[in-house]
């Protein structure tokens, strides 16, 4: 479904050409769940860009559902979660939810039905009339979270959303996006720093290095689609968060 | 209400100081025809002498330099008694808008000035659109409209009346309003450019990856973001126009209206008449601009935005 | 047939741009220069069409050609009117009025008081019709360049001032809370952050300034000048039907008014590079 | 009822009260004409608003038009209400002018617009240079609308108008034995003012010759009307001022002096006096106002018409 | 050194007051190493910003070093690192480090030495002359984190400072700090969303809870000043992050 082949993107920068992806090729299936994990700076965010069509790669081919990344967008296949919350500021957090939803043209009713849901869904209900400055910065994370569940996309970008959360919300939310997973099918890409939060969640864990940004190994997890929270504890899991683990200092050794 | 007073306060009393060594030459002028005794004597040499010296040896008619009839600088009190003459006393004698008060020539100029202001900043916004939507705009436009704004108004204001009676324009309110435009288009023009173009990389990848119509980024983002950068130039704007309007005043006929006032009080040597419509003009542009800042600050706060 | 040609031409050089604004050049500098070179000379083209085939009297709106021919012929005239206008009147006129408004800003701005005190004056001050001040000022400062760098001064005052003021308003609260947790005082917090944060505005004041500087200078010359600058001679050349003369006055009032704005804009690009108007790819 | 626009030179002022007298006491009404008075300013050149076809006849002075003729504009002087001209130059006595002679070196205010070829044309004849204070030559300043140059030193002599800024100056508590004045009149350069002018193609209809002919007779009378009236000429004016800024001393004495330069003529163009004007603007010197003579620059077609009904 | 009474902070919104702080008591002693954990929205950086004087308590009372916030802040006691990067736009990375150092008047060679001792702390060397955009996420963090540390304030305030890290660099800079805090004995307040981090890390770790903000339970920790990695898997450390867990837990509850 996406289909990424020797991608290469290089930055221009005042002091030099950045080398942000090198010849990353990688193919993520429909109803894929597929985590990114890998030290800061090593294109995650990058990679994410690219396929939603936001970055310009300088080099090899990327098609989602077999068109280009930026036909698909048009298409509106895309739901993303940015790593910053980048809310606007000038409207309630009820707002900033039901944006999508305007340019989408839901119906008026539909859309405050969705605001309401997915606002309910982040635990933020009773937060709707409160403006971004007046949420605290995981308050802020999570109403970015519900601003990209608000619309059924195919395809899920998410870039590191439970990042500012606590433990036990995280573990909720953790849980909820699994459910909504396995409930509609969707493609999910997803980045995260959390060894665990990758293994729980993915069918498959893409380990990065940087500079230049590529992969460095892609770890398929055989656990069960069901996936309760102890299974954490499970051998397996821990086998694979191991072996996650080595990838990722491989790649910190390279520095 | 208090630091206004204050500085209020403070202005005059500077004002009040200048007075005396702006005026001096006149008063010793019309102190010596009056048959007085002032140091130096000739008019001529009087002319050589710095003005604190004249100050320092007639100290005894620094009191006339406050009273002239035709002052260099008129007093505060001789401004506002002109000021009241030509508004508050005709308004109560039931005048107000008879062509000898300054609110029927304020209303003309007002008039003008909203429909430039309208027009002006309808041009302007629509231009800031185009480039900011389309770089053909971006890179032929925005050199014209900076050329636009440097072709003096005074050498086209001709050609604005002689075209538009050609085309069948009656009356001069038209070209006024057209110059008042004019000069008010663009720094709406440059000001909603930058404002459009202000949302962060980030906020507009999110409406990117809505697939997001241009019209939708215009309403949803683009425009919102702008509107610290609309508000401080629909002040300059309407100022401006204002501006645009008295200016267009003399060109266009001189017949009403605080230009013509202007003009006419220039003409005829009677500054009082000047600086009443100067300040009527600047108390006009103060209520225009203080209007604006209010309906800024109701915005504002009902977006929400960090107090 | 004049008619025809200029609006083929005109219709031609629109294509073009339009070819070359989405060709992949776009952002060389040829490119940037040839379009809207090529959009002034369709309108001039287009101008001299109109004129020719209107057979409108040279002595409304002479063709762009005739124009050229009166730039030709008198370049030292220009020339003086130009030092008069430009380089004397509103040039100083533009330093003085917009390091006034600069500093007036960061006046209002430091107290509370002045703030609610000389802002509202100060849009007060906005409209004094430039028609108006310019008598005065000429028969307070004479009839040479010093009273029109007066006028100029009052006329960029205030959109200056507007600007500043804002501008100095825009530092988000985070980024002040980070200079407060360093102890920062007021003037440090106002050289590292708030004038920083302000200059998107700031320069947005000085651009629109540098075009009203020109015109209060030219205006200006309408109330009393020596014989020579270009508002005297505009005046006098509608006087005298040498429109000719008029328009070339008004071809030089245009470029150096371009080139006074790009010298605005080329610094604003440098000093703002990081405001997301400038960072576009 | 045929509709005439008539292009004022300047703001409406006693200047023009024949014209708003004709209009009020329904002179023009009684000729079959719907007169429509469009006052000037600065800025508008008469000679202008007449090419673009905004007035079908303009208040104008010879030198200007003559020069637009030269131009191109083919103006054409079918009426000459004003018989001498009022303009002047008034000198401080205190700077020790007294003569001509004593111009030299001198900087003088002068107003531009079109309204410069007499003084240039003196200075000329007088032999002076205008490119700044020196031996020969004299300093010239492009005066605004006031007399403020003069009242503040800031020149040594500043045009005037007899009906206009004479009066400014002596308002201003200055009295006439502190003053020189130079007029035109008497200095041998005077030329024409305020004539009636029409573009010279219109001429070739007998319905426009014929419609000017009855503005001219109109005009005339409202001319003379104004002579005998001084008084409510002026209240006339006033009342057409919608400025609301003239005040009636003003316009009483403008009118007084208006009726001392138009009492001399009864609309027809005097050859002697045109020819005078023609000679004083050929001789500019180096830079002659208009460089040959001029053909075909007045008629008296209509006057004839006008005066012999 | 900071002593906090009966600290009350109630905003007042569009819709209606929040309690953001309530009934707020802690004494935090010279040299100690303070963590504060609790769900989204439970006041942590609310309270952080009051030990700073950037918000001003509505009830109760709070002085550091025996002063009040306000005079403590202009005494230029603290570095702070904000939950959100906040560079400055227009300065380069090693510029916006530089930026306490020119304001405090720390002499000019000590500056770039100084920029460049805690740009290499936090893995940015050669990242100096990048501006703020151009650096991911995570890098954006550290360097934020490098301006905090780079004047030697008495009491550090962080909050989250390692969010957006991967577990490797986590692990790093958490060694890093405890090694700073030792040799400075620096009085740190932490905000930090993950359990074993606080542990680790902390003399003392304060839980709270939503709605209103309040402290749950103060948990002191007996481990050792000297902490290497592995003491996450000792047994001692197991049983804090558990208590920790459930006190957690029982603010969740709460809901
Ligand atoms: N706009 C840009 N201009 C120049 N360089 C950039 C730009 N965006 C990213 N980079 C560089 O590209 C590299 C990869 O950045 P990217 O944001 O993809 O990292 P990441 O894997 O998301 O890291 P993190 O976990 O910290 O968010 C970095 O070295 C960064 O400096
Ligand atoms: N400026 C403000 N105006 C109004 N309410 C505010 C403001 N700042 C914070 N709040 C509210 O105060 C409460 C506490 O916020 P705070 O930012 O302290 O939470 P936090 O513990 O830091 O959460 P997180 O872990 O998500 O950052 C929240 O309910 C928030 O909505
Ligand atoms: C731009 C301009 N400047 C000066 C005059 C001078 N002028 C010629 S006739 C006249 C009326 C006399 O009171 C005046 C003032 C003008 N017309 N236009
Ligand atoms: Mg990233
Ligand atoms: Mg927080």
């Amino acid at each position: 479904m996406i289909e990424a082949r020797g991608l290469d993107l290089t930055f221009q920068t005042n002091d030099g050409p950045v080398r942000a992806l090198s010849d990353v090729s990688l193919d993520i299936g429909a109803g894929e769940f597929v985590s990114f994990i890998g030290p800061s700076g090593c294109g995650k965010t990058t990679f994410l860009r690219c396929i939603a069509g936001l970055e310009e790669p300088t080099g090899g081919s990327l098609t989602v559902n077999g068109m280009s990344p930026d036909a698909a967008r048009r298409a509106r296949a895309y739901g993303y979660v940015f790593q910053a919350a980048g809310l606007y500021p000038w409207r309630t957090i009820g707002g900033n939810v039901r944006l999508p939803l305007e340019i989408m043209g839901f119906p008026r009713a539909e859309q405050a039905e969705r605001v309401r849901r997915t606002l309910e869904l982040v635990d933020l209900a009773g937060f709707e009339n409160k403006f971004p400055w007046q949420l605290s910065g995981g308050m802020q994370q999570r109403a970015s979270i519900a601003r990209a569940l608000a619309f059924d996309a195919d395809i899920l970008l998410m870039d590191e959303p439970f990042g500012a959360l606590d433990e036990i919300v995280r573990d909720h939310l953790n849980e909820e996006l699994l459910a909504l997973w396995r409930r509609t099918g969707k493609t999910v890409g997803f980045v995260t720093h959390s060894i665990p939060e990758a293994v729980f969640l993915s069918t498959r864990i893409v380990v990065m290095s940087p500079r230049p940004g590529r992969i460095t190994d892609v770890i398929d997890s055989p656990l069960p689609s069901e996936r309760p929270l102890d299974i954490r504890d499970s051998r397996e899991f821990i086998e694979i968060a191991h072996r996650v683990r080595d990838g990722l200092r491989a790649g910190h050794v390279d520095d | 209400m208090f630091p206004i007073l204050a500085v209020l306060v403070a202005l005059a009393a500077a004002w009040y100081a200048a007075v005396a060594p702006m005026n001096i030459r006149t008063a010793l002028d019309q102190a010596k025809r009056a048959g007085a005794v002032v140091t130096p004597e000739g008019a001529r040499v009087r002319h050589e002498v710095s003005v604190w010296r004249l100050l320092a040896a007639n100290s005894e008619h620094i009191p006339a330099a406050y009273s002239l009839d035709r002052p260099r600088l008129p007093t505060p009190g001789q401004v506002a008694g002109e000021l009241w003459k030509t508004t508050g006393e005709m308004a109560l004698r039931g005048r107000a808008f008879s062509k000898r008060s300054l609110l029927y020539h304020g209303w003309i100029t007002l008039q003008a000035t909203l429909w430039g202001f309208a027009l002006g900043t309808t041009l302007g916004i629509l231009g800031a659109i185009a480039i900011v939507y389309s770089r053909v705009a971006d890179m032929s436009l925005m050199p014209w409209a900076i050329i636009s704004q440097t072709i003096p108004i005074v050498a086209l204001a001709p050609m604005i009346i002689v075209l538009s009676s050609q085309v069948g324009v009656e009356g001069r309110g038209v070209p006024k309003a057209i110059i008042s435009a004019y000069l008010c288009y663009f720094p709406v023009l440059v000001g909603m450019v930058k404002g459009l173009r202000s949302p962060a990389p980030s906020q507009l990848d999110l409406l990117k990856t809505y697939n997001a119509s241009a019209r939708q980024s215009f309403f949803k983002l683009r425009l919102p973001a702008s509107v610290p950068y609309l508000f401080a130039s629909l002040k300059v704007g309407i100022a401006a126009a204002l501006v645009g309007t008295i200016v267009g005043e003399l060109p266009t006929g001189a017949i009403s209206g605080l230009g013509a006032r202007i003009l006419i009080g220039d003409q005829f040597g009677t500054p009082l008449a000047i600086w009443a419509a100067l300040f009527a003009a600047a108390l006009l542009a103060g209520a225009l601009v203080t209007l604006l800042d209010v309906i800024q600050r109701i915005t504002l706060r009902r977006m929400g935005v960090h107090p | 047939m004049s008619l025809l040609l200029a609006l083929g031409f005109w219709l031609g050089a629109w294509g073009a741009n339009i070819a070359i604004a989405n060709s992949r050049w776009r952002r060389s500098l040829p490119a940037r220069v040839a379009v809207p070179v090529l959009f002034g000379l369709a309108l001039l083209v287009l101008w001299e069409g109109l004129v020719r085939f209107f057979e409108v009297p040279g002595v409304i709106l002479p063709p762009p050609s005739e124009v050229w021919a009166a730039i030709q012929r008198s370049p030292d005239l220009l020339w003086e009117d130009f030092r008069q206008t430009v380089l004397k009147g509103a040039l100083s006129g533009y330093l003085i009025g917009c390091g006034a408004a600069f500093l007036t800003a960061i006046l209002i701005d430091r107290s509370p008081f002045l703030t609610k005190g000389l802002l509202p004056i100060g849009n007060f001050v906005a409209a004094l019709p430039i028609v108006g001040i310019a008598p005065i000022l000429v028969s307070w400062y004479g009839f040479d360049w010093h009273s029109k760098a007066a006028v100029v001064v009052v006329m960029v005052f205030f959109p200056v001032l507007i600007n500043a003021v804002q501008g100095l308003r825009e530092s988000d609260t985070m980024q002040r809370d980070l200079m407060r947790t360093y102890g920062a005082s007021y003037w440090q917090t106002l050289l590292k952050l708030r004038l920083p944060a302000a200059m998107p505005f700031l320069f947005n004041g000085l651009k629109i300034a540098s075009t009203l500087a020109l015109i209060g200078a030219i205006v200006a010359e309408y109330f009393g000048s020596p014989t020579r600058g270009m508002g005297f001679r505009i005046s006098t050349g509608v006087g005298r039907l040498s429109i000719d003369l008029v328009w070339a006055e008004i071809a030089v009032a245009a470029v150096a008014g371009t080139v006074f704005y790009g010298v605005v804009a080329f610094i604003e690009a440098r000093v703002t590079f990081w405001h997301p108007s400038h960072r576009r790819k | 009822q045929d509709e005439v626009t008539l292009q004022l030179k300047w703001v409406t002022q006693a200047q023009f009260a024949g014209y708003y007298v004709a209009l009020e006491q329904g002179f023009y009404e009684d000729e079959g004409l719907d007169v429509t008075i469009l006052p000037g300013g600065p800025d508008i050149a008469p000679t202008q608003v007449i090419a673009g076809g905004g007035a079908d006849v303009i208040v104008e002075w010879m030198p200007a038009a003559l020069a637009a003729r030269e131009k191109g504009l083919p103006l054409v002087n079918i009426a000459q209400p004003f018989k001498s001209s009022g303009m002047m130059l008034t000198c401080w006595k205190d700077v020790g002018i007294e003569t001509p002679e004593d111009l030299d070196n001198r900087t003088l205010g002068v107003w531009f617009f079109g309204n410069e070829y007499p003084f240039l044309s003196w200075m000329s004849h007088l032999g002076y240079a205008t490119d700044g204070a020196a031996e020969g030559s004299v300093e010239v300043l492009k005066q605004g609308f006031n007399v403020d140059p003069l009242l503040q030193r800031q020149a040594d002599c500043i045009s005037t108008m007899t009906y206009n800024e004479f009066g400014q100056v002596l308002d201003a508590g200055v009295s006439e034995d502190e003053l020189v004045n130079f007029k035109y009149e008497d200095q041998g350069v005077a030329t024409l003012e305020d004539g009636l002018y029409v573009l010279e193609e219109n001429l070739e209809d007998p319905a426009f010759v014929d419609k000017m002919a009855r503005f001219v007779r109109a005009s005339m009378q409202g001319w003379k009307w104004a002579e005998e009236n001084p008084e409510e000429a002026a209240m006339i004016v006033l009342d057409y001022d919608e400025t609301g800024a003239q005040t009636e001393a003003h316009q009483i004495r403008m009118m007084g002096e208006i009726a001392k330069l138009t009492s001399g003529s009864d609309g027809r163009l005097d050859e002697a006096d045109y020819q005078r004007t023609v000679d004083t603007l050929l001789a500019g010197g180096s830079d002659p106002v208009i460089t040959a003579e001029p053909e075909g620059a007045f008629t008296h077609e209509i006057t004839d018409m006008a005066l012999t009904q």
